[in-house]
């Protein structure tokens, strides 16, 4: 399961999607938004996705993690909208036979999801808004 | 030979371009052609760490050729998850 | 929060026990009972724990964890009493301010637990039973 | 001098042993006193991968002096999770 939502996202379901009656072992990542960054108080983020690329560059991430590990069951939820302080951003879920490919898988496909999924996000602080990562520049401030 | 493309813009570059959805006027029709332009007419895109033109919803090379129907959209760093 | 018990464990609880506002990751290992092992069908599994040791040893764990990343919230469950395929044994929970904590301290923490901490299981077959890893013999049966 | 001891067993030590408490007459009053013990009455336990003794909940090494209120326990090797 691959989705990008506006809504909240049921984690349980997430869980539930990924897991196997064969798999010994589920890891789980769960973005949430901090309520600070770079020192300062977030109000709340925007998310915004390409979203058929989105769920295209997913799908080929998730390909290359079942070439590299015994994937017996995956999902992945990424919100999209306002989201607050708190809330769930992201939810990747996998299953294995054994826990050591359940960490990794499951941390190979959070990573590149980050890198290469055509999804941004806007900081909103009381004095202004920023789109993370964008400028070269806002590498020095954090 | 001038050429007319819509081009779809995310995140910062929306803000950049003044909008989801931009027509482009782009002499040759190259993926290379089309980020010339943009460059020339959004100056502040060269102030970006990276930008990427995704065609048909997938990265694209420089050489590419575009073609009427692509669905073209511009793809500043991304910050998901 | 460290939790032996003999009722099912409600991963989403876990999970809200260790998530923390000012935390952005959070991830989780939950364990299952696979339906087979050796290529035998296992009917059921029976765990038992030395229980004031376990906590003991899970408390000195996490305390080790706490010293070597920022841990803004933890929680362990561990069952114990007979389980069914598919049942959930173990779920661990950690939330850190960055991911990549998220994931190395998890994984200590349930490396470490299935390592130290006084707990045992016993795989019940149609045709037996045995305690797991308990005999040096049992390594070349898998 | 012969020492009694009430022990604690889990496991796969359970079963060798027939129950979860047994009371141990030993010489002498250390851990490795009660393990000689033990694998004396109990061979089994030599075909165990392990066998650590735990005191008052917490593993002990083989020289600790036990003391008649001790919780003492024998731990084969652990596989929870």
């Amino acid at each position: 399961m691959i989705k990008i939502t506006e809504k909240h996202i049921d984690v349980q379901k997430v869980i539930e999607t990924a897991t196997s009656l064969s798999a010994g072992a589920v890891n789980v990542f769960i973005g949430t938004v901090r309520n600070n960054a770079h020192g300062k108080n977030v109000l709340w983020l925007e998310y915004e996705a390409y979203e058929t690329m989105a769920v295209g560059e997913i799908r080929k991430i998730i390909d290359e993690a079942s070439q590299r590990w015994p994937l017996l069951g995956w999902a992945i939820s990424h919100r999209i909208g306002t989201l607050k302080p708190g809330e769930v951003s992201v939810v990747v879920a996998v299953s294995t036979p054994h826990r050591k490919d359940s960490f990794d898988a499951c941390q190979f496909i959070i990573d590149t999801v980050k890198e290469k999924a055509p999804i941004w996000k806007k900081e909103v602080f009381e004095d202004g808004e920023e789109w993370i990562s964008a400028r070269p520049e806002m590498e020095f401030k954090g | 030979m001038m050429n007319k493309f819509k081009i779809k813009a995310f995140g910062i570059t929306k803000d950049i371009l003044g909008g989801k959805e931009t027509i482009i006027e782009i002499k040759g029709k190259t993926v290379a052609d089309l980020r010339f332009t943009l460059n020339e007419r959004f100056p502040q895109l060269l102030g970006l760490r990276s930008l990427y033109i995704a065609v048909n919803s997938d990265y694209a090379e420089e050489g590419r050729i575009l073609e009427d129907s692509d669905e073209i959209a511009l793809i500043p760093p991304v910050s998901g998850g």
